[in-house]
């Protein structure tokens, strides 16, 4: 069943590179009839450094946010970023199952945390709490030359005891998301490796590396971009792809889009409502030909066209191949 | 190759140290390889993971503690995930660092630099600000040119002002407070 | 009353932790007790004369031994005071082994308690009435559940020794998984070869009856007189008149029905007849496919059968079939793939389980032998095998060992470089687990003269890269991540209990592990029997087992049955429930609850209503006991008197 | 309760049975006493009115032949529970109903005119009016009527072929019913242990309790008294006073029909009822069960369901 | 001679034979350590369990009682422990009332093969009625109150 307010934890990627990602995020929500309130004065989750300097400090930066919304008479807490909801879940889960710990983690803070809050992924709330048909509904938009990655990251699910959502190792939700919006998807067989993306700057010539592997399992699949749920996973697949061409001697331009993006613009949102224009690779020449969808013509016969553009192959593909400029401007910039 | 004498001792203190920290238990291991075969870090690892949990379970603290691998693990949950004994290796790798943070035993240089980094950001404006994150490390770090080739559309993307929040304060206290702590 | 008591040293199992002297010394002060001893090894064949000279010398009418279980040895000692003249319920045994000195570390509790544990045994056998055990007839026909290749070893040893078998089959025809199996380790004959000829027998045997495609429904009764009734599924043919031609399997238009026999390697006819050495050999329909069951149009097949044997209408039927012995060979499972996402759940066509490369191995299989991969029938060139596929896996709660699946590794392995000279295997493994006569020399040979690569460690992931199949794993000698890029992939995958494994011991009244496997009496000593009397245990039910162990298993259940039918009539446990017609009120409230309706309301001369036990049903659980407001029922050598003085002896003192 | 409507009944099913058990008067009109009838002229010596307490449904058990029987709603649930559990045959009973308005404690009554003898006493709609030597007293029937009535849910009779009277609508619900018992729950555990010794140690093993007690069908075989088996002995010590009570409460689990006649009986006014009341409250609990409410309903204590929906394993700690 | 003063309490159980006693067998055969305060009856079937023996031992001055048989469904007798389920669980919520601390009564389930099991459930149960200490006596041999030899 669909509950109608949550507080939003954007969290700090949102409001610098991901930006795009939160714009979407609202957008849609407010489409699907969500409400989002916003923890006030919300701070930093601690995310990886925290951790691994130290379980405390981590399980504190976390709870501040954590024992902000329990005030807020808000059930549940989703945010859009993989990182800042392991790192709620993470303190939540060991705030809850040892007391020693939540005593520590409050002496450390001046509100106290006492373990009521529930945190969702936002991919999660809209797949499982608003649902398929209702997105489906709202679907106004064809994207016929999308061939759609689907790459989830490594820890949206996992591990399944802390994620308890989807399928750690061959998650199908923006799968199925997608597909509701009559986007092809393919069989990505990368969907939960690890991009590197915390190391994307200490240890540039490691994520450069790892990166460029996830990329060329892309293009193997024959997808033509990636769909991803989590800002760095975005960051360092888009900022980046350049970075990697240059070390690998690649020359990838596959853009990298938020699911979010995605069904803003099936649901019928501009570019630059939804702040495509932000994006390193060019979306453009993915989405030039994306056409409204006749009133009476339903989300399956959607799906059919779908196919039989797919059926027709490589003359799809071509068709929406990067074009010479898109590369030239994104090598430019580089 | 030093020859390394098993005691009770060796073998029983450091296995019940990192369990302390992490609440595994490390005798679960069977040395089955799965984390080190699913790692996507192995290949930059100085010692794969199962040799550190075997580490681990033969005493060679100084080993375990001084190696890159527990720095170069990004908690990627893969091992966690697939680990047929139910141990929470990513976890294990986490209470390694916390020790080795602890101990002042930072292998891997330019990551403590990051990580401070990240925290010095955090806790100034409560939330982080990327590109303050980027020019602290290359400061640090003496990288100087770290992603200065990322180009004019990225650097605008890395955002502008800092978003300072009402509870900055309160957020150092955090920090300022468990600093006291250890 | 004279009660004498033994307390046993069991070597230093008991006297280690417990001062039997003290303890002896002790007891003798105990009222009744006129004689307390101890001794090395009272089960020993001295230890019994002991007690026997002792019952004489001290005239003693009690009996208690202080020593191990009576779920031990109560029947070794019953036998030794009746030889002494005394009645064999005269005995009581205190458990001073397992649970006192096995368990506790303080020698001065542990003595304690083993006193203790003497003085409730005293105040229970001096309220032991003498009893005296019926005897009733054994119905000498035994019902063998399962006809794989443990069940028919023990069908036919029984039929051999002259017995009338029942062999019940829940699939459509005999053979069970090896009957699968290409050939066999570690001699690499081929298994249908040794096995066919056992089918042959068993289909022909006059003594036995088969039941196939049947499965039990219920069961009545007890040790040498069983009702059981059997569900004969319906095959929508009438094997009456089917001919085992195969026309309709030929003409049937429904060509992607799952394949059983097969396990899915390749689809069949929704009408099929499993194998062609399939007994019997007879046609059946599988409802879930067949398009006249189904959309009620089609019965292709009924028309071009020339025997007119296909029946539509055709029901499941009862049969009633009366048994004194069971013999449980149900066999074992395999976990499915969707068990093992990171290997890719089932979704890659190209990697397949054990039992499927044995189909593809299988001359007779879809394939006739050739080794094709599903996804492009290509010979593929580079295998994987993963062993512990599931197996030693907390994870998804396997925690044990397959048993056999090292070896079958090892032996198709072999057959791959056999059938493909210029292919390579690999095996990625834990440990080896090749303990059999023959077994570890046979994967040595895999190694050295099939050059079969063997890297030690588990595989992490399995995923598709053009017509490839990566495969993850890690080489732990090395201490290294490897990557094989494998042209198929071939899973060792768990053995689990076979399904509805618990169901059935539900209805035999056996117990069964966590993991659904059937417990035998005892690890060691009873590996083939029940706690439920005149129900045995063979192959793999009782725990993933190889071709050789499943047969011995059929020929011991076997013996044990011939044994148990060597006599034609059993002694009745004595230990049953008896009523006190001048205490019982009549309320029958005992009838409503018994288990095994073995209470009956009978009517005394003056017309009052009184509760009536059958002696030869009743099981002696004693409900009605706890039942009975009045305690006008009572469980002979269970009684109320009898636990409440071993209460007191705790309590009151 | 409409006493000629009674006799009315009794008149027409008296032919049909062999005995009719109904109320006559006692040593007053505060002691009425069973009777039974067997001949028409002896009808008119039948009395109802709210002393009448006897549960007569108590004697069915020991029947043979036909008998009718008067029964109040509390004393229906006992027809129905000896039925249910075989003890009596429902066809050999012929039931009349007297729906009721609560009945009167004698205790109650003594104690509120102080232990006067009793002169005269009668009953107007809702008050008892005694006469003693002091004068007339004038009480309240809803102040003098036993606790059984206060928490009464079933005023008019479960089962009658014959109802004598209108329907009387119950005055509580079951939340109510159980009230006493939740406060009583809530009290601390040695509390609660001191009030149940400070009880049973007013008992005196008189046996009047289970004597009263229609369910009580064991009569002669009962354990608190047999040898065999022995499950107690006969010194009157409080380890054997409480396991008596404790034998009486759990033979009576999921059996009590809350009649009150065990309370009614003890001479030492000990409130054994509680005990089987507290007992009903986990029956309705946990097999939604009460007892003496429909024929064909089973004891919860003999039968099980291999799936209890209530029943949770118990942790140690 | 009873309790060892000081260091045991009066600790009785009630095991079915084919379960729970046999899993008790098994951890002795695994020797698997447990505290000795526990003195075993056994009987049958847990549904021979006749509530009142808990009862009377609880009376008679036991400090804990612990009833274990075989696992619902898997009744040596089919149906045995589903009664003692209903019977045992009436008395477990019955005791409190009259005073008796319910968790000195506690009832399970051990299968033959799981002496893991029982060593958990006696070390678990016997330091819990340490915890709790010896039980309450009852007032011996009152002399009966006046009104009744009146």
């Amino acid at each position: 069943m669909i509950e109608q307010e949550y507080a939003y934890y954007s969290g700090c990627s949102l409001e610098g590179t991901a930006s795009s990602y939160d714009r979407s995020i609202r957008l849609i929500l407010k489409a699907l009839g969500v409400t989002l309130r916003e923890p006030d004065d919300w701070s930093c989750c601690g995310s990886t450094p925290a951790h691994a300097m130290d379980h405390l400090l981590a399980g504190a930066l976390a709870a501040r946010n954590l024992a902000i919304v329990e005030r807020m008479e808000t059930a549940t807490l989703t945010t859009p970023c993989p990182a800042c909801l392991s790192a709620f879940k993470k303190a939540h889960a060991r705030a809850t199952e040892d007391r020693a710990f939540k005593d520590e983690v409050n002496q450390l803070l001046d509100i106290p945390y006492e373990g009521g809050v529930k945190a969702k992924s936002t991919l999660q709330v809209i797949y499982e709490d608003v649902g398929l048909e209702a997105v489906a509904s709202k679907v106004t938009t064809v994207l016929p030359d999308l061939k759609a990655a689907c790459y989830y990251g490594c820890i949206l699910s996992r591990p399944p005891r802390l994620a308890a959502f989807d399928d750690p190792e061959n998650p199908i939700s923006m799968d199925r998301l997608l597909a509701a919006c009559g986007v092809e998807v393919c069989d990505f067989a990368f969907k939960t490796e690890c991009c590197g993306a915390a190391f994307g700057v200490p240890k540039k010539e490691m994520v450069l590396r790892l990166t460029h592997k996830v990329l060329t399992m892309v293009e193997d699949c024959g997808a033509n971009c990636v769909v991803v749920a989590c800002p760095l996973c975005q960051q360092n697949l888009d900022l980046r792809q350049a970075q990697v061409n240059r070390a690998m001697g690649s020359s990838f331009s596959i853009p990298i889009l938020y699911f979010s993006e995605v069904l803003g613009l099936a649901f019928g949102y501009t570019p630059e409502e939804l702040g495509l224009d932000k994006h390193i690779v060019s979306t453009d020449a993915l989405i030039r030909s994306r056409r409204s969808k006749e009133a009476e013509e339903t989300v399956s016969t959607v799906k059919e066209k779908v196919k039989k553009s797919a059926a027709q192959g490589t003359a799809g593909k071509s068709g929406n191949a990067p074009g010479p400029e898109d590369t030239a401007s994104a090598t430019k910039e580089a | 190759m030093e020859t390394i004498h098993l005691t009770s001792d060796t073998l029983n203190n450091f296995a019940s140290e990192v369990s302390e920290a992490t609440g595994q238990d490390m005798v679960r291991c069977y040395q089955c390889g799965n984390c080190t075969a699913g790692c996507p870090y192995t290949e930059f690892f100085d010692y794969p993971v199962s040799q550190i949990m075997r580490m681990i379970q033969t005493g060679q603290r100084e080993k375990a503690l001084s190696s890159k691998a527990i720095w170069l693990c990004a908690t990627c949950e893969t091992c966690s995930t697939r680990c047929p004994c139910e141990i929470d290796v990513a976890d294990v790798m986490d209470g390694l660092r916390n020790i080795a943070y602890r101990e002042k035993r930072f292998t891997e240089k330019d990551i403590r630099t990051f990580y401070e980094a990240f925290l010095t950001s955090l806790r100034n404006h409560g939330r982080i600000f990327e590109l303050e994150i980027i020019a602290r490390y290359n400061l640090k770090s003496g990288h100087l040119l770290t992603d200065a080739d990322l180009g004019p559309k990225v650097m605008k993307q890395l955002h502008f002002l800092p978003k300072r929040i009402k509870g900055r304060e309160n957020v150092a206290r955090i920090v300022k407070r468990f600093m006291e702590k250890r | 009353m004279r009660v004498g008591v033994f307390i046993c040293h069991c070597g230093n199992n008991i006297a280690g932790t417990v001062d039997v002297a003290r303890a002896a010394e002790e007891t003798a002060k105990l009222p009744h007790v006129v004689y307390s001893t101890h001794y090395m090894y009272t089960c020993s064949e001295p230890g019994q004369d002991e007690i026997k000279q002792a019952i004489k010398r001290e005239n003693l009418d009690r009996v208690v031994v202080a020593a191990c279980s009576p779920r031990m040895h109560e029947l070794t000692f019953r036998r030794t005071v009746e030889k002494a003249g005394l009645n064999r319920y005269f005995f009581e045994m205190a458990n001073i082994r397992e649970h006192v000195s096995w368990i506790g570390e303080d020698k001065d509790l542990n003595t304690n308690k083993a006193i203790e544990a003497v003085r409730m045994a005293v105040e229970k056998v001096v309220r032991d009435k003498p009893l005296y055990s019926s005897s009733f007839k054994v119905n000498k026909r035994v019902l063998v559940i399962g006809a794989g290749v443990a069940g028919m070893q023990s069908a036919l040893d029984c039929a051999e020794g002259g017995l009338d078998v029942v062999l019940v089959e829940k699939s459509p025809a005999i053979g069970g998984m090896m009957a699968r199996l290409d050939k066999t380790f570690p001699t690499i004959d081929c298994s249908i070869c040794i096995l066919g000829p056992k089918m042959v027998d068993v289909a022909q045997h006059e003594k036995i009856s088969l039941h196939a495609y049947s499965e039990i429904e219920e069961i009545k009764g007890y040790v040498g007189n069983y009702q059981v009734k059997v569900r004969k599924k319906t095959p929508y043919v009438d094997w009456a008149k089917c001919t085992g031609c195969g026309e309709c399997m030929e003409k049937c238009p429904t060509k992607n029905a799952y394949d059983r026999f097969n396990f899915g390697v390749a689809p069949t006819r929704a009408i099929n007849i499993p194998f062609p050495q399939a007994i019997p050999k007879k046609a059946t329909i599988d409802a879930k496919f067949c398009r006249q069951i189904q959309k009620g149009k089609c019965g292709v097949c009924a028309k071009v059968c020339p025997a007119k044997a296909i029946n539509f209408e055709l029901q499941d039927q009862f049969v009633t079939e009366e048994v004194g012995a069971i013999i449980v060979a149900s066999g074992y499972g395999l976990i499915d793939q969707e068990l093992l996402p990171e290997y890719g759940g089932g979704r890659y066509p190209d990697v397949i389980t054990g039992i499927q490369y044995e189909r593809l191995l299988n001359a007779s299989g879809p394939t006739s032998g050739h080794i094709l991969r599903p996804s492009d029938k290509t010979e593929p060139k580079s295998i994987v095998f993963v062993s512990c596929a599931g197996s030693r896996d907390k994870s998804i709660g396997i925690p044990y060992c397959s048993n056999f699946c090292c070896m079958y590794i090892a032996k198709q392995a072999i057959l791959t470089k056999d059938h493909i000279p210029d292919s390579q295997s690999f095996v990625f493994y834990m440990d080896i687990r090749a303990p059999g006569k023959g077994y570890d020399e046979f994967t040595r040979r895999a190694q050295e003269d099939y050059g079969v690569k063997y890297i030690r460690g588990r595989v992490s992931r399995i995923y598709p890269k053009g017509k490839k199949m990566i495969v993850q794993g890690a080489d732990t000698l090395l201490g290294a991540k490897v990557e094989v890029e494998a042209d198929l992939v071939v899973l060792a995958t768990a053995a689990t209990a076979a399904p509805g494994a618990a169901a059935l011991a539900e209805k035999l009244h056996i117990s069964y592990d966590t993991h659904g496997f059937y417990v035998e009496s005892h690890p060691k000593l009873r590996p083939v029997e029940t706690n439920t009397a005149g129900v045995y245990l063979a192959g793999a039910a009782q725990g993933p087992k190889d071709i050789p162990s499943s047969v011995g298993q059929g020929s011991a259940a076997a013996a044990k049955v011939l044994a148990l039918f060597s006599r034609d009539m059993l002694e009745s446990d004595p230990a049953i429930a008896r009523v006190n017609q001048n205490a019982c009120v009549g309320c029958l409230k005992c009838a409503k609850t018994c288990p095994f309706q073995a209470i009956k309301d009978e009517v005394l001369r003056g017309g009052k209503v009184v509760a009536n036990v059958i002696e030869t049903v009743c099981a002696g659980c004693g409900v009605c006991t706890s039942t009975c407001p009045c305690g006008a029922i009572q469980l002979q050598h269970f009684t109320d008197n009898q636990l409440l003085a071993e209460v007191n002896s705790l309590c009151l003192s | 309760m409409n006493l000629e409507k009674l006799k009315e009944i009794v008149r027409t099913v008296l032919p049909s049975v062999d005995v009719v058990i109904g109320y006559k008067k006692g040593l007053d009109a505060l002691h009425p006493v069973p009777c039974f009838l067997t001949s028409p002229d002896e009808i008119d010596a039948l009395v109802l009115n709210p002393a009448c307490m006897h549960n007569l449904a108590a004697y069915l058990p020991s029947l043979k032949n036909r008998a009718a029987v008067v029964v109040k709603g509390c004393d229906s649930r006992t027809v129905v529970q000896l039925a249910q559990e075989g003890l009596i045959k429902r066809e050999n009973v012929v039931v009349i109903g007297v729906p009721c308005q609560g009945a009167v404690s004698v205790r109650k009554v003594l104690s509120a005119i102080d232990h006067q003898p009793v002169i005269e006493a009668s009953f107007e709609n809702d008050t008892v009016v005694i006469k003693t030597k002091k004068g007339e007293a004038r009480l309240a029937l809803r102040d003098v009527a036993p606790d059984k009535c206060l928490a009464c849910r079933y005023p008019t009779p479960v089962v009658a072929d014959h109802l004598a009277g209108e329907e009387v609508e119950p005055k509580i619900d079951e939340k109510t019913a159980y009230q006493e018992i939740r406060e009583f729950d809530a009290r601390s555990l040695e509390e609660r242990r001191a009030y149940w010794m400070a009880e049973f140690d007013r008992c005196i093993r008189c046996y009047a309790c289970r004597n009263a007690c229609p369910l009580c069908v064991c009569r002669e075989s009962c354990i608190a008294e047999t040898r065999d088996p022995h499950w107690m002995s006969q010194k009157a010590t409080q380890n054997e006073k409480m396991m008596f009570h404790m034998i009486h409460a759990i033979h009576l689990a999921g059996r009590c029909t809350e009649c009150g006649e065990c309370e009614r009986a003890c001479p030492m006014g000990i409130p054994v009822a509680r005990l089987k009341k507290k007992i009903n409250m986990e029956m309705k609990e946990l097999f939604g069960y009460e007892p003496g409410i429909s024929m064909d309903d089973k004891p919860p204590m003999y039968t099980f369901k291999v799936e209890e929906e209530k029943i949770e394993e118990h942790k140690i700690r | 001679m009873s309790v060892v003063e000081g260091k045991e309490l009066r600790i009785v159980g009630f095991l079915c034979n084919w379960c729970s006693y046999g899993g008790a067998d098994t951890a002795g055969v695994s020797r698997f350590k447990q505290p000795t305060d526990l003195r075993i009856i056994r009987v049958p079937c847990s549904g021979r369990v006749d509530p009142l023996f808990v009862v009377k031992a609880l009376i008679s001055g036991a400090d804990g009682v612990l009833v274990s048989g075989c696992h619902p469904r898997d009744c040596h007798y089919s149906d045995g422990n589903f009664y003692a389920r209903r019977r045992l669980e009436m008395l477990k919520r019955f005791l409190p009332f009259v005073g008796i601390d319910a968790r000195r009564f506690h009832y399970t389930w051990v299968s033959a093969s799981e002496g893991q099991r029982w060593q958990q459930t006696v070390t678990d149960f016997t330091s819990l009625i340490h915890e709790l200490g010896p039980a309450p006596l009852l007032p011996q041999n009152k002399t009966l109150p006046k009104e009744a030899r009146a």
